[in-house]
């Protein structure tokens, strides 16, 4: 199994969510992160003191699954996901040794 | 005559009271609107407090409440000279107090009406959140204050056609101000436009204790609004207070009684609107019905507030924090109100005969035809106003601000850097002060250093 | 007799300013809450103000105020019909205020005695936080306000037992508010239960900020409460402002040594409660007693109940937010202090002996009578009216509603929606709009578009 | 004579709007403070409310407006025994009220004055957030308050040097209260330094609603200030009412347009400490000059405190908060203001002439030689009060206690435990009550038991 | 060495941590995130407009472990955070190549 | 590639960002984390009640990185991160199998 973890724009969660959705996906856990990257940020003023942001607020979304659906997920999130200005955000991937459903003690494939 | 030291008094803390008002509305406004744009929602009321207050006193209680020598034009516009700029001449003058052998100073009368101002103004800007530009916004509120609220209130309280001639009846501001203001929100949000999302995504409250808390100040102030506009300490007063918190209260009970019975559950939100919606219906009629007519209205104007505020889903314009389903409905509940309910053993200036205490429909067409009039008069420029604006183009906010968040794009300041771990000794972002670096620090400054943790 | 402004500004203001003490109350109990169950907890508050408000003016007030015309009768209720459903006969009547030969209009002394009752009901309600379905809520406060307050308030300022025949004093409602509500509070506490956790988790206040400005508006309303009790602008009501400041300073101060000698650090919390305390238990006694009696009452009630809060520990009741050992506790020290201090120096009504100015137990005897007689009646109706709730199945929630929160389940939102984040431009799951979407948007409304952000 | 009820009424009200301004002002810079020290923020100014109403009662009247036998000695200090301890033998009495025959009970005027004590002291501390142990505060606070404040209050208003010989002027505390709290807020600073991390890091405000709120509050409370200090409800109270709602409006946008013109943006930050700006600068003038003065010195002083809260970048000392720039600058501008504006025109008690009614110098100086001497005294006294404490380790918390927040190391608790989350029926981290779990729970306690979520 | 992730409800955090605890873990990471999956959210209802939730709150815990000791801490959280209603999480394990201890700047299993 | 994990005191972010700036990261996503380990929590007071808090917070910083550098970023972390108290946190490395970039959908090294 695979760990497919995006960091992605905030706006763009629900696309992504439908996106996945369509591909059968059942679950996702999400996080709020704050990136640092390319993108710039913006300036804040109290009482006469500028502020430079450097982190933007940013969305991730970890969905664990097959191995088999791992390249329509991450393309599936990627063009969901794109808005194609900068700071658009990641999708990464990682090996899962092992899932266990916790209501069940389901194991594998069948815990997703 | 002299200065009655109790009805000064009277008058002084109700003038404080309906100054606390304004911010009191920025606070429900505020919590009641997204957290990215509480900021904007906030300085739309703030910035009125600033500039109608000076306005006021420089052209606008002259021409709202001077009297002019021209009978005709009397009943259209009011002085343009008796208060301009607000002279000292007048400092000592005294405004006589009807039906006594004793003044107020008109200062306090002045001052008074300056909050009415300032509220009345800022009330339209519930329907504008999160997309308007506040260059765009203080453009509109000079520009509605000036030809649209200075003459109604003419109109209505200063000797014009409406409280003159037509003999329509408008205790505390039914018309003058909540239709009034109701009926611009109206036609700006339709000029302005939905915001990205809506009705779509929900845009719920984003801190609901700020809403109570926030309708628990215009409670407060409005006993100031209300029983302070019989400016003297009287029986009069007394039975407006009465009043006031009778269909308050009974307000706040239906609005959760209509959520209670269509979805199963009576919100915060809702008791904090209903009990607006309550003080608004009241407040043209507070002076002039009987308690158990005001709890009545309060009923009604509950229950159908909670309703109306749906309305802008079926007909699809984006009255974003409900200005239409509550002041505008509301007003027009408590104004025709007067008609069904006003007798003159509550006060002696109803000389008309209303349908319950007189079996005439006397009064109520009178009350029709003022807030008709109003209505249509104030919808008709504040469209105008927002379609120039749209014009010159500082309407409304690029998209990209809008998705940002208006505080940031006007304002660059965000409302909140806290803490949202439970039992932490401060948030880690916050600590680790991600909030941003001072950008135009200067050398010696930057020598400061940090310590580690 | 004619109406005095001075007067009538004065009481038309208290009650404006007890008014205001009930939202105050609704921050300062939702601020000590969990955040999970703060709506429920202002909720319990903003109902009273609707609810109580219209039973107050239909029937409360003539039962408690209203004269019977059965001498016997009338030491336990008021008149059936004098005030019934407020008519309107009275609407010019005054209320004549003793030693003067003016009145104030008798719908002011009403309204002003509406108040009381408001914040009186909702006091009861921060022991019962997170757990009382709100229908349980609504149906008890109905029946404690008319079982036990409208004839605790008959009995003790009305022409009833315990002012007209006991002799027991009670300036502004030690009695009839704090031992009443607080009495009342153990007894629902005790049927209702312990919420899920407690004590072993950490049910610490989710808001601190809002404590202090609740203490601080309740503070500020309070002087109405207080010195508004006079009726009149006179040297009593200005000793009693002064009392109540001193003692609830002091208070403040005797709270927060309490703290710093047990657990090395005063902190802010304590200083709100302390204030409370000291509030409570200078009510029964402002117009009574010396400025030097006020303080020393203050420093002893703000240490004895910053102690006595932690009794629930020991005995193991859930008085989630310390009514009892604020408000019971302190009404019991207050009112006994009358007892203790009172001399015909401050207040010439003050006719028995006390301890320290007269060397008597004449009056403090009296006193005790009067604090037991509704302590025992007030916990014994409030238990017994739970336990009727908890028979009909309407009192405490579900384990499962409990836990996610009553917010959710009895009122169907939940109080914040913002951002943790530091500096960021609006925090990115509001951003995402991950709060929601609309459930029941119609087609129409779907069309609208999300842009990129 | 006898006591008016109406005066009376005012100045009851008046004394509460003031006492209503500091927990207004505790939320003000517990807003514009960083999360993790709000609480001590906060306890700065509610310390001030519990001792400084005990020490005025006890001592600080007296001393103040109480008559010196020695005529000489009457320039300098007050009476060591009139009013001593508040005794009871002058309940009755009261205070004449010039030029009219009735008067107010001096137990009022009392009330007032102590409201005056109270937050003058509390403004101190703005500029010392974060970093100074709160052992240290409530001794400084002891400490200026009995040597400064009280004798300054009787140089301007009780009979002393500056009122009485030196013939500056200071209707409602801009001398006595704000350049002498600002200059206090200046001297302190400079003994305790900067915070660590200052200036390169974001200091921002955590919680903007709440300084909108506590500026709305104050602006409020300020009305009872500087209306109140007529003592009557007369047209110079009038007048004093509407100067200050004028230059607080007029400042608000003068800070406004600054921030407009320089960085872009207006902010509700700025709105809300032009207001108070504002507020401060027509302080000591509201009652000496005529409308239009008042909205020229709101504009200055909005404008010029929006550049002076800069200074300390330059000159890199850390003034939290911003007292400096606000109420020490501020109540520069408005005592020099008399100087320039005050006419007999508004009030007769002005008898020297100033530069633009009068075209002299003569009341110019004098404002001047009072500004200067009070700035002098104040920050002298404070910096050695400090450095007292700094010698006896007093003053600073460590380094550790001010990175993990002085709120945890000083008084073991939070402002916050809520839900960053939205839309959840309760943050993840409070449902786990992650809060941390009571440490001194007894063995009966812990058997109670969580149940599945 | 191994990282356990869970995602668990948040009332059960206490549980885990004692049956970690018990184990002897003696370090965790814990976060807040929302979770998509086969529970249902909750309805909001704000004048008069409902809206459904479809996020829920949970808790993520991360355990770096040796690798003997995973099946059993795996084992210990299921168990452990088991309410046996539906939403009551995953628990998934992947590899983890190095750990180090930042105060000391030890590697591998001693920086646990 | 690798994924750097870092969970370090909230303070050091700053000095964190600046080492891994220094070599050449030019992207990572933080987020708010509650540590639980060897370093103890403070107790708080509310009416006389004492509470324990255990857990601390923390920031966790996620770095995906080429793998060659993965040791030298490693380094930085912990030399930045340190402070010598306990608590400073931990570091650790997992393998990731695929990197991609949202806005261009370029993967690998070239999405970094
Ligand atoms: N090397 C990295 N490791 C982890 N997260 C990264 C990395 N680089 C970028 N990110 C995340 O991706 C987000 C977008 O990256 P950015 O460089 O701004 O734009 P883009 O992805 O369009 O090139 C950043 O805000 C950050 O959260
Ligand atoms: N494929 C997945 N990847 C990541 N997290 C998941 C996945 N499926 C479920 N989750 C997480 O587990 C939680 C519980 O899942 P859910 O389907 O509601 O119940 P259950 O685990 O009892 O079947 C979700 O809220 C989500 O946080
Ligand atoms: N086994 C572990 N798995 C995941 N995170 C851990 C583990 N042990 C410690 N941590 C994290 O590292 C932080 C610091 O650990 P701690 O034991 O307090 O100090 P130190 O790292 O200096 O020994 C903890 O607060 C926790 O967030």
């Amino acid at each position: 199994m695979k760990l497919v973890t995006a960091v992605i724009k905030p706006y763009q969660l629900d696309a992504v969510k439908e996106a996945l959705h369509a591909l059968g996906v059942t679950g996702l856990t999400v996080s709020e992160v704050q990136g640092y990257g390319r993108q710039k940020g913006h300036t804040e003023v109290y009482r006469g003191a500028e502020y430079t942001v450097e982190f933007l607020p940013k969305i991730k979304v970890e969905v664990v699954t097959d191995e088999i659906d791992v390249d329509k997920i991450v393309d599936a999130v990627v063009t969901s996901a794109r808005t194609g200005k900068i700071g658009d955000g990641k999708v990464w991937v990682t090996a899962v040794e092992e899932v266990v459903r916790v209501r069940t003690g389901e194991r594998g494939l069948d815990a997703l | 005559m002299h200065v009655d030291t109790g009805n000064t008094a009277w008058l002084l803390l109700s003038s404080a009271l309906v100054l606390l008002m304004t911010p009191g509305l920025a606070l429900f406004y505020g919590g009641l609107n997204r957290s990215k744009g509480t900021l904007n929602m906030m300085m739309m009321s703030f910035s009125c407090i600033g500039l109608i207050s000076v306005l006021w006193a420089l052209y606008g209680w002259t021409l709202a409440f001077g009297t002019n020598s021209s009978t005709g034009f009397n009943k259209i516009l009011g002085s343009f000279t008796q208060y301009l700029g607000t002279g000292t001449s007048w400092i000592g003058e005294e405004w006589k107090v009807a039906g006594t052998g004793t003044g107020i100073p008109t200062y306090v009368v002045m001052a008074f009406q300056m909050m009415f101002a300032i509220i009345t103004v800022a009330l339209i800007s519930g329907s504008l959140s999160d997309r308007l530009k506040f260059g765009g916004w203080v453009l509109f509120a000079i520009g509605w204050f000036t030809i649209v609220y200075v003459p109604v209130a003419h109109w209505i309280w200063g000797g014009g056609w409406i409280g003159a001639n037509l003999g329509a009846l408008d205790f505390a501001g039914g018309t003058a101000v909540h239709i009034n203001a109701g009926s611009a929100a109206l036609g700006v949000a339709l000029v302005l436009g939905k915001r990205i999302g809506w009705p779509r995504e929900n845009m719920r409250p984003h801190n609901v204790p700020f809403v109570a808390l926030g309708a628990g100040l215009l409670w407060f102030g409005w006993f100031g609004f209300n029983a302070g506009s019989e400016l003297t300490a009287d029986t009069v007063a007394s039975a407006a207070f009465v009043n006031t918190q009778l269909a308050t209260a009974a307000a706040l009970c239906g609005w959760c009684a209509v959520e209670w019975i269509r979805d199963g559950k009576p919100t915060l939100v809702g008791a904090s609107s209903g009990a607006v919606a309550g003080l608004v219906a009241i407040t043209p009629a507070c002076g002039f019905i009987p308690p158990l007519a005001s709890i009545l209205l309060g009923i009604v104007a509950g229950a159908v507030c909670a309703l109306a505020v749906s309305l802008k889903y079926r007909f699809g314009f984006d009255d974003s924090l409900d200005v239409v389903g509550v002041h505008f409905v509301g007003g027009w509940i408590g104004s025709l109100w007067i008609g069904l309910f006003a007798t003159s053993g509550v006060n002696a200036v109803v000389t008309h005969k209303s349908l319950f205490f007189g079996g005439s429909l006397d009064q109520l067409w009178r009350q029709f035809v003022a807030s008709a009039s109003v209505t249509v008069y104030s919808f008709a420029i504040a469209a105008i106003l927002a379609l120039i604006l749209k014009a010159v183009k500082v309407l409304r906010v690029s998209e990209d601000a809008e998705v940002g968040g208006i505080d940031i794009s006007d304002h660059g300041e965000t409302a909140y850097d806290f803490q949202p771990v439970a039992g932490s000794s401060g948030g880690a972002f916050a600590i680790a002060g991600i909030g941003g670096t001072k950008a135009d620090a200067d050398g010696k400054a930057d020598a400061s250093q940090k310590v580690a943790g």
